[in-house]
């Protein structure tokens, strides 16, 4: 056996050093402006900040009045609500309308057309035509109401105990249509052969789809959970154009506090402090998707 | 030189306004590049103050008179228009005074007000109240008194539209009009929480209370489509400030006649003297930096002061202008002015933060009604205690 | 054919093949109209009329004249069509003292719109197919925070991002809005190229590393012709999103570069006396056009290149 | 004998394309039937239609005498195991095997009497508390089969069910399919492209090509008497060694003739009278071939040896003979050298001829 | 010799699994050699890493007596065919083929030329302005292998490029890649887990277990004289047969003896003595047992057939004999049927002893 020859290891640092220079911008992207806009975001939340960041730290002062405020309060309230029940609603929807596309129809370009588009609409757009059709003077309620139930009552958008409902039907309108896509691709994907077993097995079709293929796109499900999860965080142009938080301050969400009090009410320190309050949630709901998703699987 | 003014003057008589500015600043020889960003000051604000801070400012932007332009002021991101004021001797003819000391930083001029604006009105349709078969109310509790009967007609009684600060505005007017102007001063500028805590100030609660049933069922947000309820006669009454009288003008509606103007909702007659003012952030460029002393000097001329306060339905903020072309209520206005029954508004005795808070209370309060005056009073109380 | 069959059992030597016999035959009848049918097609048309309301609304009342709008019923079709307020909504509509409706703003999008959309879609293409082919250590680690990163409100990031932007020197600049939205479209973006470029073969890659070619070789002649079906997607998602962008448009430009969505809000806001909504409508139909076309005309993409490359953890 | 399975005039076509075309087919009791063909000619869509999980355009299916062609599969007393195992993945291998019989109502104790049979008969007892995600590629396909085995049916279905795991499984699990069926009775049908499957197991084969049965006969006489080329080229590995050419009178006797080589044809069984002149195709396996084995009665035909390909037990010989390539095989212990000379001798009696033109046997 | 390629102490590990331990091998110039070993055991990380598409955590490769341990895949001298082609969907054949040598900026007539001399030794001349999508599984790989050919390079790698094909094309490119082999005279590295393709292509094979070779030797040897119980098991199909027993010393001569059976070792040639006593495990080839056959120097053992599987040319029987199931390889045409009495011969000097406690052979 020859002995070991030297020939030294080339230096790491340039190894790669294409990806390393192609992969810059992201890397920027990243550190600079996710973390370190996190990071600088976070800092400014103990501080008695204005109109302009100022490092005058009050510890926790800004966050003590976070949560002493009713608005805080309603905000975090609509954002579970709206968040739970589109993330069902969603959820529920989008795959019902990818089984019954999936059931070998006619026209399921049309129909898959029909449902999608309003996802290239912005949530502007949608938020305005909906205060229009749930405008009871002009909308749905005047219309049922000229059919003779001259009682009928709805007005989501003017009652501060259903508005988040009303902003809930624009929001799935807007956002089924990219859930029943991914779905379908879901549904797409399953193996032939286990629609075929469970038929010989005498499995009628729900109980397939519910005990069976649901828990196959275990995937899916998640990959769009993180999306419907993501884009319900942010959740701001729509209610902005739907009822600007009202009535009153009904429809309030954490994403427009933040807004309002870092530039209306020029209180940076108590915006910032509400943001990083939803950081911390994002946290608490990413890291443990972002540990399964890339946590496990490798590739070299 | 073209120079971009911001602002968010969108509505109709608004809009008509600005025109006039915008003329009389091109009359000398420069030019005014509108950036109106619709939406009332919450939305155009912050955008206004990301361009600033972002260092791409504009030429000239719009603010409410007062504190909200006091940072970028400080961090030296506006421009001294002391030069400027001393040439044009505006410490002499600016009236009331405080509407400059509000401009004064560090006893140097910073802005350049373009009018008063005053809160305290109530608007009344009289084609409403003739249909309801009711005598025009003279003030606030006759106006409530009226309610009922404008209900039994089918007229909505008071308009409100959904925006915070309407709601806030209101309120503030009850203050003044139904407290007076000793409980006003005593809560909003030296911030004193025991009064606001006190009986006096829960029977302005209670009137809000009773306001805020009468206001059930606007549905309407912006607040000239809750004027627009009171011009075409579907609302009974607004409280408004005088902004208001523009959508009347525009409407072609006559004061008296088609529509009644009470200052000071007819009992205290005292007004507070906020309103809009210029203010020119630091530009590199030295043409562009003379065009903002001739915009500032184009802003208090007294014959763009006539046409803009015209238009707009506002008092001019210079004593010595022919208003002989005003009508019946800006005169009323001009009236309570020369009483020096004058105040100053609160968006120059409180920051932009506790006006915030107060708006996200008495929206909150006008909304929904299972909030009860005392607990919102308590609220109130809290907000005054930590006010700056 | 029969006789083969019968060669076949003749030749096995038993079972001559008994005639057909009667009883069921072949595909089982199935009415048109059977119960699965009903249920089936009467959900989806029910909830395609949910999905067109909104549409059918819009387009009605934009061809309405206002007095018929106030009249009351937003579904009744208009009784006297009227591009009236098509026209206005392009051409005239006020905001402050501007009056050329959306014009203007159609073509600060469109400006807006193409670098945007070609820079981040290059930038983000790169990246996914350097974290999927040519991972290094710590590449996982920054995907990681870009990810997160996707997750944090606009709103949040505006403030450190106009700091940015002004110590760079471009804020306010059409560079400064294209590299803002290169950003908020990198997380979402990445991820697609990511998981598609992994779901390639990696032979492949291996055998262009073994054919010589080089990181860029490899990135444009291998994997860009590969990679048409979620480049459709990405293309769709960022047309839609830079085009629908609100915040971004008003906060990092000038008014004489405002795209489509602020001088929408701007009519949309304007209101002078009482709401067009005729002219509302058709500004809102004008300014989703784009991305409404988009979708009509490669939808299928979408859909195809979503199954490629978005299902795939 | 009854039959278990009969197939009357079965034709299925996907839009255009006919994939079975007018199909008769007739399945004793207890009998293991495996259908062999190359990749698309129709298998599986044969057997979805027996498992009516897929509609026949035409024709008619018998299980047990009964017309089912109608019917659902859970009502035609069929157990069907996949390629793919096709287990539902997040149940244990319990629940994959009770499942079908919870949701037909059987009684508990039933179905647990039944379960714990199917994993004695299959040895998955210590298996049942496992998810499909943590078994071996054999152990899940003998949950599939247990899954078939539960439903107590009468006819087992299997398409393909080994083609997904290695060499060393595929033959340990071909065995006890082969046992399972020795102790069932089941008639069982059996889709494969292995022929070495379809030989090992097969009581009867039919081997198929584009939706047509081409022969439907036991292993010995599928592999030994081929109804037509086809047949003899498919099976057999390597293939049998096809030479082109025509029948020759040569001094009272037909021989075949090749590139100017006469083979003697003694003892060929043919089906009727050999005519001289005809075009025909002359089919010898490898194994069917001697070397350097000169015995009294067979002509010898010199060869060299082009490639040798060493198995271990045997040893395959690729010979250039008279403008030919022949494959043959002989013992894995005898080494021939690219190059070398050898001597060939053909045992005529399992030689195969067919007809040129109908490639049947003749 | 020169060696072609030299790997020292090569240790490969992700994370925390070690895939590769310490690992030797000398290649010789102008070599087929087969890696050889079950799923996962690390034989296309070797690959890879001789390729440079993985970087070892320890040890160097040569290539041509050239330390290339950190060189870049292209300027090792190298190429490779993968498994699933890796063609470039979007690329003609002949841009395929080309691709490398233009990125290497090869000029235009010298392209041509390779292009064309490796589509004459592969025979895709044809399939030359074709897209990969257009081509079957066999020509595709053709293609692969041409793109490695006309890189002109001194090591082919294959990563067992035939296991996506059916078994007729498989023995058809197994005869070829032989005969490129043979013609090329290049060092050739190739990656399988079919051991007929490890027999009949190899010179030498490294039979490979847990990232370590357990044996490198030519086929011969390692059919017949595997060095360990794991080699033994894992050559042969079907396995060997084995025995676990003891060393019995009776009447002067060692006998193995299990479940109370003795059988004679005569003939076979030990490494060492044969200590009594020795717990021992004794491996008969499936085909080294004859059945029937009383030859005069065997002793016979009483059997019993358990099941018998057809296979066409040869008949395997599964034998029941003192407590073990042994399987035995006879000539198609002799048929027992299950329950039938045979006896049973073995040839000790084509049987392997292995020590019970180590496995190595003895
Ligand atoms: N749903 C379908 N629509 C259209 N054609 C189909 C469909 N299913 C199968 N086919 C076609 O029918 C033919 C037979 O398919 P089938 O699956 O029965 O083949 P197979 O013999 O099982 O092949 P394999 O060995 O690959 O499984 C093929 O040519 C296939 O392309
Ligand atoms: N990128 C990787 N990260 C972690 N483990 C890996 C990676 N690549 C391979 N392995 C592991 O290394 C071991 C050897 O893999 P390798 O691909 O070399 O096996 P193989 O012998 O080629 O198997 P096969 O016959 O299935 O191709 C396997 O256990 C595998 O799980
Ligand atoms: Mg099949
Ligand atoms: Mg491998």
């Amino acid at each position: 056996m020859t002995p070991h020859s030297s020939a030294g290891r080339p230096s790491q640092l340039f190894k790669n050093l294409n990806s390393k220079i192609a992969l810059i911008p992201m890397m920027l992207v990243a550190l600079v402006v996710f973390l370190g806009g996190t990071v600088w975001t976070v800092v400014y939340s103990f501080t008695r900040s204005g109109l302009l960041p100022r490092l005058s730290f009050v510890g926790l002062d800004q966050y003590e009045r976070l949560w002493a405020a009713p608005r805080w309060i309603i905000s975090i309230q609509n954002l579970a609500i709206y968040g739970i029940l589109s993330l069902i609603f969603s959820l529920v929807i989008g795959f019902v309308l990818a089984a019954l596309m999936d059931q070998k129809i006619r026209f399921e370009n049309t129909f898959r057309t029909i449902f999608l588009y309003p996802f290239a609409l912005s949530f502007i757009v949608t938020g305005l035509v909906w205060q229009w059709i749930l405008n009871p003077e002009f909308g749905v309620q005047s219309i049922i109401r000229s059919l003779g139930w001259s009682t009928f009552e709805f007005d989501p958008l003017y009652n501060s105990d259903i508005v988040i409902y009303g902003i809930l039907i624009a929001g799935l309108w807007q956002g089924t249509g990219l859930v029943m896509c991914l779905m379908l691709a879901g549904l797409r994907g399953i193996d032939e052969d286990i629609w075929k077993a469970s038929r010989v097995d005498g499995i009628p079709m729900w109980k397939t789809y519910v005990l069976i293929i649901i828990p196959m796109m275990r995937p899916v499900f998640i990959t769009t959970l993180v999306l419907i999860a993501s884009g319900i965080v942010k959740v701001y142009d729509l209610v902005v154009a739907q009822t600007s938080g009202g009535p009153g301050i009904a429809s309030e969400v954490p994403a427009k506090y933040v807004y309002d009090y870092m530039f209306q009410a020029q209180n940076l320190g108590q915006g910032f402090a509400a943001s990083t309050m939803m950081l911390v949630t994002v946290a608490i709901i990413i890291i443990p998707w972002a540990y399964l998703e890339f946590g496990g699987k490798k590739r070299g | 030189t073209d120079l971009e003014v911001t602002h968010w003057w969108t509505s109709g008589g608004e809009a008509a306004a600005v025109k006039e500015l915008a003329k009389g600043f091109d009359a000398t020889g420069n030019k005014w590049v509108d950036g109106a960003i619709a939406g009332s000051g919450g939305t155009a604000r912050p955008i206004m103050i990301s361009r600033i801070t972002g260092g791409d400012p504009m030429g000239a932007t719009q603010f409410n008179h007062g504190r909200q332009a006091q940072e970028l002021v400080e961090a030296g991101l506006m421009r001294d228009l002391t030069a400027v004021a001393e040439k044009g001797k505006w410490k002499d003819i600016i009236k009331p005074a405080s509407l400059l000391e509000s401009c004064t930083i560090k006893g140097k001029i910073y802005c350049a007000p373009v009018n008063i604006h005053s809160w305290q009105w109530l608007w009344l349709s009289n084609e409403a109240f003739k249909k309801a078969g009711v005598e025009v109310p003279k003030n606030w509790n006759e106006f409530v008194a009226a309610g009922p009967a404008l209900q039994k007609a089918g007229i909505q009684p008071l308009a409100l539209g959904g925006q915070p600060w309407q709601a806030t505005g209101a309120f503030d007017t009850l203050i003044i009009s139904l407290g007076g102007k000793d409980l006003y001063m005593k809560v909003f500028k030296d911030k004193d929480a025991k009064a606001a805590a006190g009986p006096e100030m829960a029977a302005i609660f209670k009137a809000a209370n009773e306001a805020r049933k009468l206001a059930k069922g606007t549905n309407v947000q912006d607040w000239n489509q809750a004027t627009n309820m009171v011009v075409t006669g579907k609302a009974g009454g607004q409280i408004m400030g005088d902004w208001a009288q523009g959508e009347f003008q525009l409407a072609g509606k006559k004061a008296g006649t088609d529509y009644t103007c009470l200052p000071g909702l007819g009992l205290n007659q005292y007004l507070t003297a906020g309103g809009d003012a210029f203010y020119f952030p630091v530009l590199k460029d030295k043409a562009k930096s003379e065009a903002q002393d001739k915009l500032a000097e184009t802003i208090v001329d007294p014959k763009v002061q006539v046409a803009f306060n015209l238009k707009k339905g506002s008092l001019p903020v210079r004593g010595d202008v022919d208003l002989s072309a005003a009508n019946d209520c800006m005169k009323k206005g001009l009236e309570v002015l020369a009483k020096g029954n004058i105040l100053s508004s609160t968006d120059q005795l409180l920051s932009p933060d506790t006006q915030k808070q107060k708006e996200d209370l008495f929206s909150q309060f006008f909304a929904n009604e299972s909030i009860t005056p005392e607990a919102a009073q308590k609220r109130f109380a809290d907000i005054i205690a930590s006010a700056n | 054919m029969a006789n083969i069959s019968t060669l076949n059992s003749t030749a096995a030597g038993f079972d001559a093949v008994s005639p057909q016999v009667a009883g069921p035959n072949g595909r089982k009848p199935r009415k048109v109209l059977s119960r699965r049918n009903i249920i089936l097609y009467g959900l989806l048309i029910v909830a395609a009329l949910y999905y067109l309301l909104p549409l059918y609304v819009m387009f009605v009342t934009s061809m309405k004249g206002m007095p018929e709008i106030r009249m009351g019923n937003i579904f009744s079709p208009p009784m006297e069509i009227t591009f009236e307020p098509w026209a206005k909504a392009w051409a005239s509509a006020c905001t402050g003292l501007n009056c050329d409706g959306l014009s203007r703003g159609f073509w600060n999008s469109v400006r807006i719109l193409v670098p945007s959309v070609l820079v981040s879609i290059a930038v983000a293409s790169v990246s996914g197919y350097a974290l999927a082919n040519w991972r290094f250590k710590g590449s996982e680690l920054f995907f990681s925070i870009l990810i997160v990163g996707a997750f944090i409100p606009y709103q949040v990031m505006i403030y450190p991002i106009v700091i940015i932007l002004r110590e760079l020197g471009i804020y306010g600049t059409l560079t400064g809005l294209v590299i803002v939205h290169t950003i908020f479209g990198m997380p979402i973006l990445t991820l697609l190229f990511r998981n598609y470029f992994t779901s390639l073969p990696e032979e492949l890659f291996k055998a262009a590393r073994i054919d010589g070619a080089g990181f860029w070789q490899i990135y444009f002649r291998i994997m860009l012709p590969m990679a048409l079906p979620i480049f459709v997607v990405a293309m769709i998602l960022q047309v839609t999103g830079i085009w629908n962008d609100f915040l971004f448009g008003v906060v990092f430009t000038r008014p004489d570069s405002y795209p489509m969505t602020v001088q929408l809000n701007n009519i949309v806001n304007s209101v002078q006396g009482v709401k067009e909504y005729n002219v509302n409508m058709a500004a809102t139909l004008l300014t989703g056009a784009v991305p409404l076309i988009v979708y009509f005309v490669s939808g299928r993409l979408f859909v195809r290149g979503i199954a490629a490359g978005a299902v795939k953890g | 004998m009854a039959n278990s399975v009969s197939i009357r005039n079965l034709s299925l076509s996907f839009g255009a394309v006919t994939v079975l075309k007018d199909l008769n087919l007739d399945i004793r009791d207890g009998e293991f039937i495996v259908l062999l063909g190359s990749s698309g000619c129709g298998k599986s869509t044969l057997l979805n239609c027996i498992a009516g999980l897929l509609e026949p355009t035409e024709g008619q299916i018998f299980i047990k005498d009964r017309n089912v062609t109608w019917e659902e599969p859970k009502d035609r007393g069929i157990g069907m195991v996949f390629q793919s195992y096709a287990l539902y993945p997040q149940m244990t291998v319990e629940k994959n095997l009770s499942f079908g019989l919870q949701v037909a109502k059987v009684p508990k104790p039933e179905i647990d009497k039944r379960v714990a049979r199917a994993a004695e008969i299959l040895q998955i007892g210590p298996l049942l508390k496992r998810r499909p995600a943590a078994l071996s590629g054999g152990q899940r396909q003998r949950v599939a089969i247990g899954r078939a085995l539960v439903r107590d049916v009468d006819v087992f279905l299997f398409d393909e069910p080994l083609s997904n795991l290695d060499a060393k499984l595929r033959s340990e699990l071909r065995v006890e399919i082969k046992r399972l069926h020795q102790s069932l009775k089941n008639t069982m049908i059996y889709v494969t492209h292995d022929q070495i499957e379809a030989l090992t197991l097969a009581d009867r084969i039919a081997i198929m090509k584009n939706g047509v049965i081409q022969q439907l006969d036991d292993p010995i006489a599928i592999y030994n008497k081929p109804r037509n080329l086809f047949v003899a080229g498919f099976i057999g590995s390597p293939s049998m060694n096809f030479l082109r050419g025509e029948l020759i009178e040569t001094g009272g006797k037909t021989v075949f003739r090749t590139n100017g080589v006469d083979f003697l044809l003694d003892g060929y069984e043919a089906n009727g009278p050999l005519a001289a002149g005809r075009q025909v195709v002359l089919g010898l396996r490898p194994e069917h071939i001697g070397i350097d084995q000169p015995e009294a009665d067979r002509e010898l035909h010199q060869a060299v040896v082009d490639i040798e390909e060493p198995m271990g037990a045997d040893n395959l010989l690729w010979l250039k003979h008279a403008g030919h390539t022949m494959s043959v095989r002989i013992a894995g212990a005898r080494r021939y050298a690219p190059g070398s000379q050898v001597r060939m001798s053909f045992d005529m009696r399992l030689a195969s001829l067919f007809d040129a033109q109908t490639e049947d046997r003749i």
